[in-house]
């Protein structure tokens, strides 16, 4: 097969989309939404097709000439290899199933075209980040996503506070995405290329405080996209968008990206230390403040839009700590049981009649489709990491690579990660039992449920739940297979003691327990919940929203006033203005010169002509 | 020549200098009118006595235009001051102020 | 330079390029009668002129240095001025860009209804000053098509304009007028001096590029030229004449204006002031791209503040010209060639915006941002394309603007990377502004006392949809575009530092 | 040529010559300042008039007939009777008042009248153009016509052009208001 074929995988997703947007009103609705699903479902098959060409190096593909810089060329290029393969077939597959979901999801929505159109190019946008065989094209799908994500969050246009909320994604990654665009710039001015493989040959080559540099740039750049601090106030209102949307875009893959970067350029990132601590940082402080913000959240897409960002704060973690199969590892089973944790909740905000406070909610286990409690906790066992579950075991992994790195700042990171481990249970299972415990609390009506809003979640929880299976370590009897899969990519190995391992997945299982017999004790009966100031604060997000609007929104309007108003009228127009005014005033003096009477010209003509005459005869004289 | 070059320019001087007076002085359209005739004059004097002087006819001729353009310029002048008179009711020069500014 | 005009006499298609347009202003001048003769023989000139200009592109465009074509004539030998016209890479890019968007132009001002025979006859004889602008290669030449294309802007604003009208035409002409007579001065002072040393006056950009100068009488010279362009651009001091005339001008004026005019300061500097004036210019780099950083950020706070939907995207055009000075004083050949990129790119995408702004006027009778809202729900396909436009100017990878930046980016922080550092939020403030303008006009709700909308008509596809096309196509596969500069970009860096 | 004389002409050599421009340019100044000095418009014109008849003796003096021939026609014949008709028809003069006989204003016209007239016969007596030798200047007509008509043929054209113009012009400025369709002629 020609190689050149891979470029079907992302294409397909685009020319669904493009159809769908010119055509899609016009086309029966079946047809559009067919068109929607059978794009990824064919990426998706195309990419299990293709599996053998990201064996060994991988394959490079090549399109065409995209922008000629000087004498260098930065094609459209990509590169399918182990790093890429399992993400491709992550996103393509889970988009399929999200797809599917959403044909039922939006079954009653009018503007079905430009949903599907959007998700279709979100899926192109989000393929060309992962098959990037250069940073420009990368770059290409990097503001492709956030472009859908601000379409799509702000989809029920009507009500200004969804667009804004979409804005406000799009403002706070660009943000980001400088801090990116700068280190694109300075990776081609330094070795003149693009190509990720090539800079990463060259990285060593580079002197330390620039690779820590480009580290941090990188960073930033992956934590507006992936809503780590200090970008990460817009995921929150992110969920404002349909619910399909939020398990796509918002849970499963565009915020997975600033990882994914990460472990792209990771030969790069691993050269410098400080980097790698300043990610790990992040990783672990995100991780934290998240949870402790799930813990106090009302929306149940709020809480675990929130736990989103606290699980990819341990994925930076795991890159931090120089585990990229770790970080992959957590990526995918979490993309798994955070989509179909996203899908059950719009399944259960469906069925309680669009209320999405989960403290009016409860009796879901009584009353509602025994099947979606079932999901439900499936997704949860696996966020909280309880034993033998997916998420478990990427957990696990990533804090005994934390771990086992021995360094003081590490092990408080670790601490960290413990802390959070624990909140997470406590969050995960305060969610259950508001959700499906006790009496019903809000005035939901249970009916059934779609078909095809029901299908789509049987797999990613059972992915979920068997997602271990991708890389179980040889502590159970595994092969850690995503590991040897990823091969020279996957980073640090990481050497433990068997007494270590069994100690850590001891540890974490307690502390699971913990927050379970906490969440238990607090919430399994209804007792209400009082407001107080803690949790107003993390309510709130910290009230992060608060100081960023303080920090830089405040400046910048200020700015903006000071600019159009007092610079450009006050200073540049008045000046103008006042001079126009002088000469106006002069004329208005000299008029009085022109008495328009014929006495007085021609006796300025005559005192003229002796002043000539006089000057005639001076010179005369002379 | 009769009389030495330099006292027909005297003369012509003289002449035009009380034309340029008339015209300063005089409030009346018609007197200006006719100051502007005493200066034409004394130009006529002068170019007639160059030619005298240099013995060329030129200055006679030139004498004969000044005389064709004097008269356009009376015939378009006093249809003008007819004009105004009609419109104006006034010949004083200074009434006319309409290219005040 | 010089030596490089062809032996055989060719047809004369640069003359024909300014001529065409001027003989169909004259036609529409002549029979006033019908409005509808005169929009098609107004639609028909310009075509023409767009064909000769893309056979011109499909021929020529293959990145050779110098005079790709030359017209050369004496016209006032006494003086030594000729009637000398050439082309070149930049300046084909720019040909083409006019006589597209003069296209355009004239389906925008379809639905004129006042006096449309003058108007049409100013929109040509526009085209033809701007032909004229882009090809002279003689200063005196360069300065009368200069003033020619500034009358037809004044009466387009002045007679065809929104409410402040008056204003914004008298505004327009002063400023410009004065950044002319500046050149006009300086332009004699270099003829002189020439013509003092060298004993043979002539106009011509070759003869006087030779003139040797102190550093002073080139600063001062430098000033006086630099002066009109970084009005007419508009660099940030000197801007304040163009939100008025962008905003109160007719939809055809404001497309024209900001998709033509303002580079023909840009192509000024290029083309004249860079390489009459070396050293000059290798001095004032640093200022130069202070300003632009000015602009860039200064347009950008401002667009943020306005509340009239086209003093926005009049903001956002200087703050995106700030980009382009900014690559131009980067002074790196990527940089040059991004920039002149931009400048096509953004007459195209902020042609467009401009557009499609009138069309939205057309329909809700305001451009009060706080007046507008809930678009998309009426008018899906409008709201699309205002979309659309919108992302490509704020530079989204894909569609054409960010080609241009990113080149500019790239080159500059080759050179200069503090510049390109400084310059990147730029990106985040861009965004700011037009996201506000995108929010305010097509989401929300609707307001309530807004009638039905109809959605684009044929016509208005027609305008539109090759806007688009070329937005997308410059987006993804720039090449043939950036071809022809590489030969001219390269042979104009070479001459200095 | 064009090389100044530096003997006087030959008329000069009796003294008549200059003795009679001397007093025809007193004469002349004098009825200029009277004429400019008038209050009443007719009085000054016809001090003009006087001040032209010794003007046109002056250019015969000079040699130049034709000229003293149009200075009478054209000068003191045509317009300033076209003053004087312009001054009645308006009646510009301060009328009405009865035409006393006051003695002492004839006093300056009868001594200005009396020295044209000497200055006349004397012209008349003492031919210039048959007196002298030749050396004097002399412009005959037939010298006149040839470079009038020969050198300066195109500005005659000129000016009789602008002659028409004015003629026109005139006409145009003297007819008057156009009245206006449908307004009381009054």
């Amino acid at each position: 097969m020609n190689q050149t074929l891979l470029f079907l995988i992302p294409l397909l997703p685009l020319a669904c989309a493009v159809l769908n947007m010119l055509f899609g009103m016009r086309l029966p609705r079946l047809v559009a939404e067919t068109l929607a699903v059978s794009g990824v479902a064919a990426s998706f098959l195309l990419t299990l097709l293709f599996w053998g060409y990201a064996d060994g190096a991988g394959t490079h593909a090549l399109l065409g000439t995209w922008l000629p810089v000087g004498d260098i060329t930065i094609p459209f290029a990509l590169h399918f290899d182990a790093l890429a393969a399992p993400m491709t077939l992550m996103v393509t597959g889970v988009a399929t199933l999200i797809h599917l979901y959403a044909v039922g999801y939006m079954h009653d929505e009018e503007d079905y075209a430009r949903f599907f159109g959007l998700l279709n190019l979100f899926v192109f946008a989000m393929l060309a980040i992962v098959l990037a065989d250069n940073l420009l094209v990368l770059f290409l799908g990097w503001e492709g996503v956030g472009l859908c994500s601000y379409a799509l969050i702000g989809f029920w246009y009507q009500k200004s506070e969804n667009a804004r909320a979409g804005t406000k994604a799009f403002l706070v990654t660009r943000v980001g995405d400088i801090f990116l665009a700068a280190a694109l710039l300075w990776l081609f001015a330094l070795t003149g290329t693009l190509e990720i493989a090539a800079i990463n040959a060259r990285a060593a080559s580079f002197a330390p405080e620039v690779l820590t540099a480009l580290t941090v740039l990188l960073l930033l750049g992956a934590c507006g996209k992936s809503a780590q601090l200090p970008l990460m106030t817009w995921l929150a209102d992110a969920m404002a968008g349909p619910t399909p949307v939020s398990a796509l875009i918002h849970a499963a893959t565009m915020v997975t990206a600033g990882v994914y970067l990460l472990c792209r350029l990771f030969p790069l990132v691993s050269l410098s230390p400080d980097g790698m601590a300043a990610i790990a940082v992040v990783g672990a402080l995100t991780a934290l403040y998240a949870a402790t913000c799930a813990l106090a959240q009302r929306e149940i897409k709020r809480v675990l839009a929130y736990s989103t960002m606290s699980q990819v704060g341990y994925m930076f973690l795991a890159v931090g700590a120089g585990s990229v199969a770790g970080a992959m590892f957590h990526l995918l089973t979490h993309a798994f049981f955070k989509a179909a944790l996203f899908m059950a909740a719009g399944c259960i905000i469906h069925l309680a009649g669009g209320e999405n406070d989960i403290l009016r909610m409860g009796g879901l286990f009584k009353r509602g489709p025994r099947e979606l409690f079932w999901v439900f906790l499936a997704g949860a066992l696996c966020l909280a990491g309880a034993p033998l579950t997916g998420g478990f075991f990427s957990k696990d992994g990533i804090l005994l690579a934390v771990y086992t790195q021995g360094t003081p700042l590490f092990l408080a990171l670790w601490g960290i990660g413990l802390l959070t481990a624990l909140l997470t249970a406590v969050y995960t299972f305060r969610l259950v039992y508001l959700v499906f415990a006790g009496e019903p609390r809000g005035h939901g009506h249970p009916h059934d449920l779609p078909l095809l809003m029901r299908r789509p979640l049987w797999p990613l929880a059972l992915l979920g739940l068997c997602g271990g299976l991708l890389n179980l370590p040889p502590l159970v009897g595994g092969h850690e297979w995503l590991t040897h899969r990823l091969g020279t990519l996957a980073g640090r190995e990481i050497l433990a003691g068997h007494s270590i391992e069994w100690a850590l997945a001891g540890l974490a299982t307690g502390l699971v327990i913990l927050g379970w017999g906490f969440a238990r004790w607090r919430y399994g009966q209804f007792r209400g919940e009082q407001e107080n100031r803690a949790s107003r604060f993390l309510l709130l997000g910290w009230r992060a929203d608060a100081l960023v609007d303080l920090l830089f929104v405040r400046p910048f309007t200020a700015m903006a006033g000071l600019c159009a108003i007092g610079c450009d009228r006050a200073l540049v127009d008045a000046t103008l203005d006042g001079l126009a005014r002088q000469t106006t005033a002069c004329g208005e003096r000299l008029r009085g010169l022109t008495t328009g009477r014929v006495s007085t010209y021609l006796a300025g003509f005559v005192w003229g002509f002796l002043i000539i005459l006089g000057w005639f005869l001076l010179a005369l004289v002379k | 020549m009769i009389v030495p070059f330099a006292h027909v320019l005297i003369f012509a001087a003289i002449l035009f200098t009380m034309g340029l007076g008339c015209v300063l002085a005089r409030r009346n359209l018609i007197m200006i009118l006719i100051g502007v005739e005493i200066m034409l004059n004394a130009a006529a004097v002068a170019l007639v006595g160059g030619s005298a002087y240099w013995r060329q006819v030129d200055g006679q001729v030139f004498v004969v235009f000044l005389m064709a353009m004097t008269s356009a310029e009376v015939a378009i002048s006093l249809a003008m001051v007819v004009y105004l008179r009609r419109r104006r009711g006034t010949l004083e020069a200074d009434r006319f102020d309409g290219l005040r500014g | 330079m010089t030596t490089m005009a062809t032996s055989l006499p060719q047809f004369p298609w640069l003359s024909l390029l300014i001529g065409l347009p001027l003989a169909g202003a004259l036609l529409c001048l002549l029979q006033r009668r019908s409005a509808i003769e005169c929009r098609w023989l107004a639609l028909v000139t310009t075509l023409t002129t767009l064909m000769i200009a893309l056979w011109l592109f499909v021929t020529h465009g293959d990145g050779q240095a110098g005079w790709l074509l030359r017209e050369d004539a004496a016209w006032i030998p006494r003086f030594g001025i000729r009637y000398t016209l050439g082309l070149d890479g930049i300046s084909l890019l720019l040909v083409l860009l006019t006589a597209f968007l003069h296209t355009v132009a004239v389906l925008i001002a379809w639905p004129e209804q006042r006096r449309v025979p003058l108007f049409m006859a100013l929109l040509l004889i526009l085209e033809s000053g701007l032909m004229g602008v882009f090809l002279a290669v003689d200063l005196v030449l360069f300065y009368l098509f200069w003033e020619a294309m500034l009358l037809p802007m004044v009466f387009l604003i002045g007679i065809w304009g929104e409410e402040g009208r008056r204003r914004a035409a008298v505004r327009f002409f002063l400023y410009t007028l004065a950044g002319s007579l500046a050149m006009l001065i300086a332009m004699i002072a270099l003829y002189l001096l020439h013509a003092a040393q060298s004993g043979a006056p002539s106009f011509a950009l070759a003869d006087l590029a030779q003139t040797r100068l102190t550093l002073t009488q080139e600063y001062l010279l430098f000033g006086g030229f630099m002066l009109a362009f970084a009005i007419k651009a508009p660099l940030v001091p000197f801007h304040t004449w163009q939100p008025d005339a962008l905003s109160e001008s007719p939809a055809a004026g404001s497309v024209d204006l900001t998709g033509l005019l303002l580079k023909t300061g840009l192509y000024g500097m290029i083309r004249f002031a860079f390489p009459l004036f070396p050293n000059a210019t290798r001095n004032c780099l640093p200022f130069l791209a202070a300003l632009a950083l000015l602009g860039l950020f200064h347009a950008a706070w401002s667009a943020y503040r306005q509340e009239d939907v086209k003093r926005i995207l009049a903001y956002s055009s200087i703050s995106h010209l700030g980009l382009v000075v900014l690559g131009l004083a980067a002074w790196n050949a990527t940089a040059w060639q991004g920039s002149i990129l931009l400048m096509v790119t953004h007459g195209i995408v902020t042609g467009a915006l401009f557009a499609v702004v009138a069309m939205l006027r057309a329909r809700t009778g305001t451009r009060d941002l706080a007046e507008l809202g809930g678009l998309w729900g009426a008018a899906p396909a409008l709201s699309a394309f205002f979309l659309l436009f919108a992302l490509a100017s704020l530079g989204l990878p894909g569609l054409a603007n960010f080609t241009g930046e990113i080149l500019v980016l790239l080159g500059t922080f080759h050179t200069q990377p503090l510049w390109a550092l400084l310059a990147l939020p730029g990106l985040v403030f861009a965004a700011a502004y037009l996201l506000r303008l995108v929010q305010g006009a097509l989401w929300g709700p609707a307001p309530a006392n807004r009638g039905a909308i109809a959605d684009l008509t044929v016509r208005e596809w027609l305008v539109l949809v090759p806007l688009a096309l070329l937005t997308v196509w410059i987006g993804l596969y720039p090449a043939p575009f950036l071809a022809p500069l590489a030969g001219p970009v390269q042979a104009a860096l070479g001459g200095l530092p | 040529m064009n090389t100044a004389p530096s003997i006087p002409g030959l008329w000069c050599h009796d003294m008549i010559g200059s003795v009679v421009f001397y007093l025809l340019a007193a004469a002349t100044l004098t009825a200029t300042l009277l004429c400019i000095t008038r209050t009443s418009p007719v009085h000054a014109v016809i001090y003009l008039v006087h001040a032209f008849f010794d003007l046109a003796l002056i250019f015969y003096l000079f040699g130049a007939p034709l000229v003293a021939a149009w200075e009478m026609i054209i000068y003191a014949g045509a317009i300033m009777v076209l003053f004087l008709f312009i001054i009645m028809m308006l009646e510009l003069s301060p009328g009405g008042k009865p035409l006393t006989v006051d003695r002492r204003r004839w006093i300056p016209v009868l001594i200005l009248s009396l020295v044209t007239l000497g200055c006349t016969v004397l012209l008349i007596i003492q031919d210039p153009s048959s007196a002298g030798s030749g050396t004097a200047y002399h412009a005959s007509p037939r010298d006149f016509g040839t470079a009038l008509f020969d050198h300066y043929a195109l500005a005659v054209q000129v000016v009789s052009f602008q002659l028409l113009f004015a003629a026109v012009g005139a006409y145009y400025v003297g007819k008057g208001e156009p009245r206006k369709r449908g307004e009381q002629p009054s």
